[in-house]
């Protein structure tokens, strides 16, 4: 399994193709996940953004198969290496859990029990996912050299999670998730509640082993600074859609749905082009009861009338990139910012 | 020490009546309170186990409240009825015939052996055709739904009486439990230092006691009453264990923002007690006036059942009075045990099952995600 | 971690002072002294009978005058003489007493917990599903039975009807009646073997963790098992009184199993909410996302941080044994502690109530500082903070 | 991967500090592994060394009886197992720890039987018998200058099972016990110690009459010593019956104790008995057990008739007669024994669990003082193999006055309430069976003091004539009414109830009868409540308060600001009671036992002379005027007694079982016991 890296660098690993994904609760369906597709290449790293609630987490959950209870697939595909996961059983899906894709927690504090030593907590998943089985002193020296190349002194495995600093245990995450040498590594708020230094620190030892290990990873962020720093390629999300998606520099640029460009507009930027800063106005949309259309409609500075009815498509407009808005030209350029 | 933790939560929010100034406070809490009642109503709705418990306490409720309307109403007669000096002795007779060998006995209603005859203090020769009387306890039949007890008084009517008994004690036993668990608790925590150590300790000594023992020795005191027994344990509860758990819920609450505002607004520590952190303490403190019932019920029937109790009637009691008597483990005069144990059984588990029907509502770390 | 230690170990001395004090003063308050009633209601007894009887027991002294004495003996280690039992120590009382109270709950105490752990991690991965409600239901049901009343139906139905246990007890005559040791002493010697057993078991288990390779670890952990365990049964079948360990542990199994239906309910009920709470830390998700199966993420991660008030639980209600003792040592004819502490307070028998309550209030206090530890060891989060 | 628990997940760090750390853990393993070792190789000695415990101990044990009974092999035809269900626990093997501080009536069923004793009383009819000594009647003595000098000449053939005489030394060893060590209870019942008149309060007498001292003049002639002429109750039914012990066997362990305290707690396990059992061994709440031991009795013959005369037939066929003589039925034939090789008590836990035993065949007889409860006839009827048998208890319930205090002062007032009180209605009609009327404090089965022409108020009357006779007797005593109360023949009941009942002007407050609640004593809990209503029928502002005993006792036998109470209690055969109970010297407010402060001068003067007389039909003649007075005066209502039932299997073959209290008043005839098959 470990080795189908080196079919092809173009076949992508990972393919999402048209997944659809509701919560069901008493009071109706929740579409948390709406004809979403993307896919990761082997090194590559894919940055998916949006506004909390716009089922970012529901994709990462997704591509582990651990989503809540009451969710269900209505639709679509996963493909892991060309094998679908919504079609595996529990067990064959456990073998693919860490060893083909690892997730780096947000939050990291809860990622961790409480209970048990931190490097007791990662040769857990060595112990069923690394074969042979390695022994104890095995495990034990590449635990130290995990947290040696994450910045950690191998000593601080005998530690518990309280003992760690946050920036420590974020950086211990991180080697849990490499720890059984994963395809994929799923960073989902990888520096959030973490001071701006060490995410700094964070997210070039992420791009620093990414790098010498060659993994792909999926950068999952609210914070549009953080995915235009990482990653090659990304998606915008909105109330559970795929607004658009492209090269990673392109959209930064030039974002052409007004979501993301609003997004843009509402974030500063050191390394970006300065513009002018514009609110996001109002509230994302009761996923319950999702407005008619382009679900963005409501909150649309560049609203029309189709957009009220019709929902737009998925449309390329060129280099890979694609939007989902039927006025993506009336967008302007980032830089103008939006007039009043 | 408790499963229960204090919830994280309040269900009121503190700063609510800031926002409702032009209307009457009174007014705003009503309508809180129906707001909120529907909305939980409706979650312990889901919550099946809390709604068979507050089945059972409502079928109990109506047992009790029965009897003095029978009584009223001249359905049951007093004289026959009444649980402490009521009996039935209207005779009932039964022909038999005094037989030599016990094997002998063909109907053991209308026939009965020597040995028998001569324990029950008769003189008959072998042969004899003989009426005997036949005596308490009755089995269930139409004048006596649940039959008689061995003195010849009816058990539904006992069972009525120790269901108003067994609400009277829980309820005044949870009352005066929580009324000083949260009082004391909330003080605890607002105050802490020497008044928190103070309380806690205290607490901690009496759960160090041997309960039941107490309970003893208390019972000892001349002529102790339901209503002592009720306020006993509501004494130990209210400054013990449940004084604890209250506690670490109103040091929950006494870190919310709301606190501190009032407390910068120069708000008078007792007013800050009183009505920001006890009514946030609240919805728990009502939890576990559920427990206390429970606890409190099943307290008196053990101590009825030891016979230490100097009470008219009561679940406890019936069982006790059935096994000095003898008829315990007699399954042909199942009618004296079955009711009663089952129904401590049923009413305490009645309202253990409410109060974690309610648990799950008022329980933030429970709540269904 | 001493200057804490040292802290509780005065507030424990001090707390039993006042609590010695305070059972005492209650002791001594229940109207009329049923020793001297008993004396005097005997009109065979001449004055100076009962004034001597008073007076060896002596409580001819004012109580100020008899709380001091027998607190001085008390903390010299003198329990003094029961009054009811007059001369028998009340040491003695407790010597014989104690050993079936123990033998009795740590049997039953261990399978409360083990079922109701089992039993509460099950219901908790089961939420909101079918059988939940059920199984509820019948716990708290069998948690809040009045316990009396229960276990007298299931002797009724078990040691009457069905013959399958005696009724009560914990020896029958007949075979112990040329017996060449004490109950007490079988109890013991049954108590210390298991004891020996899991320790051997559990130290052999904690050992193999330092072995390097899987399957050594693997095999010395097997080898405890089989050794332990078979032991165990070599050292018993091969006893000459197997016979009396037998018939004691005949007698155990109703009692047991009549505890361990009413107490594991609790137990379960303490393990789903913590469970449940547990179980929506990020943690066990963390864990699913290993590729843990369901059953390691459920022992390792969700219970094993659930078992924290379990355990606790555990720990306190080992302080209550004597108490609870009372109802189940009168229902089984299982003469123990709880029996003792009973009739010493009917019979006002202060020396004798006033040890089993000291008693209690020890375990208590013992039990809490237990539980505060046992936290601490199982959470490695207070053992940082304790310190402080 | 299963669900293997891994305790090995904790990880050490191996390869940094494995050199410190790791032998650490397997010393202390190794350390498990020898205490295993330690524990089992303890163990083995235990089991080597059993044997031998065993080996002596029933070499001692073995009784060599006149009936050949030989406890190795298998019971012969008439060595049988008695075996016994007892509900409380044994707490003393030591028969002077019973006799002083555990009396307990299970005490007694295991070691009553040792003792030897002078003069004794015969089963079941309590006739008063040459036990140890020679005449058929207790000399009576003679003055000898301030003193009073009883000698009373001893067989010489008795033994105790050891084979040691049974002679006058070992009377003169108990008394001298009894007296230098300074035991108590209940050796002092029945050792009348003289004690001295303290000159301090000159205006009590102390000096009451007692036993100086007790001497062997020789070896089987005893001298009593008293400092006055003792009547009755202080030499026939005293100090004539004290239990005696063997001083071979007790001699050397008095003179090693220092104090009454530690001879006390010394073990009693291998006292030689004077009963036909030993004390063997008891599991402390389990069990314990009494062999068959030589008897010099065995084999004698003893016919009891119903006018308690006593025909006995010693060993060697001599023929003696005690008590009256012979005629009428005989109501005892019993051959002593013991036929039972062994007395096995078991201890249950309780009544529930007593008769499961009796009914699943695990003992023959359960020994109890309280007697089988009404609801276990159906289970025990059930066995064919049971039989039942019932006698009344030898005791009485009572409703107390306390005459000290207006209105109970009042004799009509009392009479009244006495009327009212319907006995026969209580015990038929509400206690159903359990509960037997009763007229006298003497009750009928104690046949030779009970009185049998004393009727009770208005005995036999309806309810409605018990309500016109108590009208009247109030109205005779001045009461007056402002409402008077009336019978309603319509409605069977008082309507309207008697208002503002009052004598001479002066109303009464509101009184209270204090009761043990229905969890202590079903019986007078509802006893009380007819009581609170009848009273209030007439009038009377009564109420029940059911009570805690001990806050009763409390109550009534110290200060006197109670009104009425109902307790009960367990008497004796000899009827001295009556006059603790009443006379007016034993005022309950001076820690005597007249707790209704029962104050007439006639009943004064029939007690005195009834602690005098030396002859038992002067001293009946008392009892029945004393008993006269009692039921007019009505400082008591004696309300009821309780039948005793008793259930055993029926191969036991008892020499009666009719008699006051039954088979348990005499410990179960554990010597003369049968078994039939």
């Amino acid at each position: 399994m470990t080795d189908t890296r080196e079919l092809s660098n173009d076949a992508p690993i990972l393919d999402v193709r048209n997944l659809v994904m509701h919560y069901r609760t008493e009071k109706g369906d929740v579409s948390a996940i709406e004809d979403v597709s993307f896919s990761l290449k082997a090194g590559e790293s894919f940055g998916l953004v949006g506004e909390s609630g716009c089922g970012k987490t529901s994709v990462a959950m997704a591509l582990l198969q651990l989503q809540a209870e009451n969710a269900g697939f209505e639709g679509g595909e996963i493909l892991l290496n060309g094998k679908d996961l919504l079609l595996m059983g529990p067990s064959e899906m456990r073998s693919h859990r860490w060893n083909d894709i690892s997730m780096v927690f947000q939050g990291a504090m809860n990622a961790w029990n409480p209970v048990h030593k931190v490097g007791a907590q990662i040769k857990e998943a060595m112990d069923l996912h690394v074969k042979p089985q390695l022994s104890h002193s095995e495990s034990r020296e590449r635990i130290g050299q995990l947290f040696e190349m994450v910045g950690l002194d191998p000593k601080m495995m005998d530690r518990y999670p309280h003992e760690f600093s946050g920036g420590m245990r974020q950086r211990a995450v991180i080697a849990m998730a490499l720890s059984c040498d994963p395809q994929i590594i799923i960073a989902d708020e990888p520096t959030t509640a973490l001071d701006v230094i060490v995410q700094d620190q964070i997210l070039s030892e992420l791009k620093k082993i990414q790098r010498d290990l060659g993994m792909s990873i999926l950068y999952i962020s609210h914070d549009i600074a953080v995915i235009a720093e990482v990653t090659d390629r990304m998606g915008v999300m909105y109330a559970g859609k795929m607004v658009e998606t492209g090269p990673t520099i392109d959209i930064f640029h030039n974002p052409k749905h007004p979501y993301a460009f609003l997004l843009l507009s509402s974030t500063p930027s050191i390394t970006g082009p300065r513009r002018k800063l514009a609110p996001l106005e109002g509230e994302p949309p009761n996923l319950l009861d999702p407005p008619d259309g382009c679900r963005f409609h409501p909150r649309c500075p560049f609203v029309t009338d189709q957009c009220r009815t019709e929902e737009p498509p998925l449309a390329d407009i060129g280099a890979g990139h694609k939007v989902a808005c039927w006025n993506w030209e009336s967008v302007p350029p980032l830089s103008e910012g939006l007039r009043k | 020490m408790d499963t229960l933790q204090a919830p994280e939560e309040s269900e009121i929010p503190g700063d609510v009546e800031l926002r409702l100034q032009h209307e009457p406070l009174w007014r705003i809490r009503v309508r809180l309170m129906q707001k909120s009642f529907k909305a939980n109503w409706k979650l312990f709705k889901r919550n099946k186990v809390g709604v068979v418990g507050l089945v059972i306490i409502i079928m109990f409720a109506i047992l009790g409240i029965a009897q003095p309307i029978l009584f009223a109403t001249g359905v049951w007669d007093k004289r026959v009825y009444d649980v402490r000096t009521g009996n039935d002795n209207r005779e009932r007779i039964a022909e038999m015939t005094v037989v030599a060998n016990v094997d002998d006995v063909v109907d053991p209603n209308t026939q009965i052996d020597r040995r028998r005859l001569i324990a029950e203090g008769k003189n008959a020769e072998i042969g004899d055709v003989i009426q005997r009387e036949l005596k308490h306890p009755w089995p269930p039949d139409r004048n006596h739904l649940l039959g008689t007890d061995p003195n010849g008084s009816d058990i539904l009517s006992q069972l009525m009486f120790g269901a108003r008994a067994a609400f009277g004690l829980g309820l005044l036993a949870a009352t005066v439990t929580v009324f000083i668990a949260t009082t004391v608790g909330s003080v605890a925590a607002y105050f802490g230092g020497w008044v928190d150590s103070f309380f806690m300790r205290f607490a901690d000594l009496l759960l160090m006691l041997p309960i039941l023992a107490v309970l003893i020795v208390a019972s000892s005191f001349g002529r102790f009453k339901l209503w002592h027994l009720a306020i006993f344990l509501g004494l130990l509860g209210g400054f013990g264990g449940t004084a604890i758990v209250l506690k670490s819920q109103a040091l929950s609450v006494k870190v919310k923002p709301f606190i501190d505002a009032a407390r910068v607004a120069g708000g008078n520590n007792w007013r800050i007690v009183t009505s920001h952190l006890i009514p946030n303490v609240m919805p728990l403190s009502f939890l576990y006036v559920m427990f206390s019932v429970t606890g409190a019920i099943s307290s008196e029937a053990v101590l009825s059942f030891l016979g230490l109790l100097n009470i008219d009637m009561s679940w406890g009691l019936m069982i006790n009075k059935t096994q000095s008597a003898g008829y315990l483990l007699n399954p042909s005069t199942w009618w004296l045990i079955v009711p009663a144990g089952l129904a401590v059984t049923l009413l305490a588990g009645a309202f253990y099952l409410a109060g974690r029907g309610m648990d799950e509502i008022i329980n933030p770390r429970l709540r269904n995600r | 971690m001493g200057r804490y230690v040292f802290k509780r170990f005065i507030q424990m001395v001090l707390l039993f002072l006042v609590f010695f004090a305070l059972s005492w003063i209650a002791l001594q308050a229940i109207p009329g002294n049923s020793i001297e009633q008993q004396l005097r209601l005997n009109p065979n007894l001449p004055p100076e009978a009962i004034t001597q009887a008073l007076e060896r027991r002596g409580l001819d002294k004012p109580p100020i005058e008899q709380f001091w004495i027998y607190t001085k003996d008390f903390f010299t280690g003198d329990l003094g003489v029961s009054w009811s039992r007059y001369p028998q120590p009340v040491s003695s009382l407790i010597a014989e007493r104690l050993p079936r109270t123990v033998m009795l709950f740590s049997v039953a105490l261990l399978f409360q917990y083990l079922v109701g752990f089992q039993a509460g991690k099950y219901l908790a991965w089961r939420r909101n599903k079918r059988g939940e409600m059920a199984i509820t239901i019948a716990g708290v049901s069998l948690f809040t039975v009045f316990y009396p009343w229960f276990g007298l139906m299931m002797i009724l139905l078990f040691a009457v009807k069905l013959g399958w246990v005696p009724t009560n007890g914990f020896i029958v005559e007949s075979i112990w009646r040329d017996a060449p040791l004490s109950a007490n002493r079988m109890m013991m010697t049954m108590f210390t073997s298991l004891m020996l057993v899991t320790a051997f078991i559990g130290l052999t288990v904690w050992a193999s963790a330092r072995l390097d390779r899987p399957s050594q670890r693997r095999m010395v952990k097997l080898g405890a098992w089989v050794a332990g365990i078979g032991a165990f049964f070599v050292y018993w079948l091969t006893n000459d009184n197997l016979v009396y360990a037998k018939d004691i542990a005949v007698h155990l199994v109703l009692p047991v199993s009549v505890l361990t239906m009413v107490g594991f309910a609790g137990v379960m009920l303490i393990t789903r909410t913590s469970m449940l709470e547990t179980m929506k830390e990020d943690f066990v998700l963390t864990a699913r996302a290993k590729g843990l199966t369901e059953a390691m993420v459920r022992d390792r991660h969700a219970a094993r941080t659930a078992l924290l008030p379990v355990s606790t639980s555990l720990v306190l209600a080992v302080a209550t044994v004597i108490d609870g003792g009372i109802i189940t040592e009168s229902i089984f004819g299982w003469p123990g502690m709880g029996q003792l502490l009973l009739a010493s307070v009917v019979a006002e028998d202060i020396p004798v109530a006033l040890a089993a309550f000291s008693f209690t209030g020890i375990l208590a206090l013992l039990g809490h500082f237990a539980a505060d530890v046992l936290y601490g060891v199982l959470d490695p989060r207070i053992r940082v903070t304790s310190q402080g | 991967m299963g669900d293997v628990r891994k305790i090995d997940e904790i990880l050490e760090d191996m390869t940094v500090r494995s050199s410190s750390k790791f032998p650490w853990r397997f010393v202390a393993l190794l350390a498990v592994l020898a205490m295993i070792a330690a524990a089992c190789g303890g163990t083995t000695a235990d089991t080597t060394a059993a044997p031998d415990v065993t080996d002596t101990t029933s070499g001692t044990e073995t009784p060599d009886t006149t009936m050949g009974t030989d406890d190795t092999t298998p019971p012969s035809v008439d060595g049988f197992e008695y075996k016994i269900a007892v509900i409380e626990d044994f707490t003393t093997d030591n028969f002077w720890t019973y006799l002083d501080t555990d009396n307990s009536v299970y005490n007694g069923y295991l070691l009553g039987g040792q003792a030897a004793a002078v003069y004794t009383q015969v089963a079941p009819n309590f006739t008063l018998a040459p036990s140890m000594a020679l005449d058929a009647v207790p000399p009576i003595g003679a003055a000898d200058g301030d003193n009073w000098v009883i000698s009373v000449p001893l067989r010489e053939t008795l033994t105790w099972s050891d084979g040691e005489a049974i002679d006058a030394n070992d009377v003169a060893f108990t008394f001298n016990t009894v007296k230098d060590l300074g035991l108590g209870g209940n050796w002092l019942g029945s050792i009348p110690l003289a004690t001295d008149d303290d000159p301090e309060t000159a205006d009590v007498d102390e000096s009451a009459v007692g036993l100086l001292s007790v001497e062997a003049a020789d070896d089987f002639t005893v001298v009593y010593t008293f400092n006055g002429a003792p009547g009755l109750p202080l030499w026939q039914y005293g100090a004539a019956q004290f239990a005696v012990m063997p001083e071979h066997f007790w001699g050397p362990i008095v003179a090693s104790s220092a104090d009454a305290e530690t001879f006390e707690a010394s073990s009693g396990e291998g006292a030689p008995s004077a009963g036909g059992f030993t004390y063997t061994t008891r599991e402390e709440g389990a069990f314990a057990r009494l062999s068959a031991a030589p008897y010099y009795d065995t084999g004698a013959r003893t016919v009891v008739y119903e006018n308690g005369a006593v025909e006995y037939t010693g060993p060697d066929g001599t023929l003696e007669n005690y008590g009256g003589t012979p005629e009428g039925e005989v109501v005892s034939d019993d051959v002593a024994g013991p036929f039972a090789s062994e007395v096995v008590f078991t201890v249950t836990g309780g009544q529930d669990q007593a008769v499961l035993a009796l009914t699943e065949g695990e003992v023959d007889f359960w020994l109890t003082p309280l007697g089988v409860q009404r609801g276990f006839l159906d289970r025990i009827l059930a066995e064919s193999d049971l039989e039942v048998i019932t006698n009344p208890n030898s005791g009485f319930r009572y409703l107390s006055f306390n005459t000290r205090k207006f209105p109970m002062s009042d004799t009509s007032f009392r009479q009244a309430m006495a009327c009212m009180i319907d006995k026969e209605f209580m015990a038929n009609n509400v206690l159903q069976g359990v509960a037997i009327s009763l007229d006298t404090t003497v009750p009928p089965a104690n046949a030779f003091w009970h009185n049998a022409d004393i009727e009770a108020q208005c005995a036999g009357l309806t309810q409605e004539e018990r309500v016109g006779a108590s009208i009247q007797i109030l109205k005779d005593g001045g009461w007056t009414w402002t409402t008077d109360p009336e019978w309603n023949a319509d409605n069977l009941d008082v309507i309207p109830k008697g208002e503002g009942l009052s004598l001479n002007g002066e109303t009464i407050g509101d009184l209270s009868v204090l009761a043990p609640g229905p969890g202590y004593d079903p019986l007078r809990a509802t006893y009380s409540l007819f009581i609170e209503d009848w009273a209030q029928d007439l009038g009377i502002p009564l109420s029940a308060e059911p009570t805690g005993f001990n806050v009763i006792v409390e109550k009534v036998f110290g200060p006197t600001d109670w009104d009425m109470y109902i307790l009960g209690w367990g008497t004796g055969v000899f009827p001295d009671y009556v006059v603790d109970f009443f006379e007016s010297s034993q005022d309950s407010a001076e820690g005597g036992f007249n707790t209704p402060g029962f104050n007439n001068a006639e009943f004064d003067a029939l007690a005195a002379e009834f602690k005098q007389a030396t002859d038992l039909a002067d001293a009946q003649a008392l009892i029945f005027q004393m008993e006269a007075i009692i039921a007019e005066e009505v400082p008591y209502v004696v309300l009821f007694t309780t039948p005793v039932l008793e259930a055993f299997r029926n191969n036991l073959d008892f020499p009666f079982t009719t008699g006051l209290g039954g088979i348990q008043q005499w410990n179960g005839s554990q010597v003369s016991v049968k078994s039939s098959q």
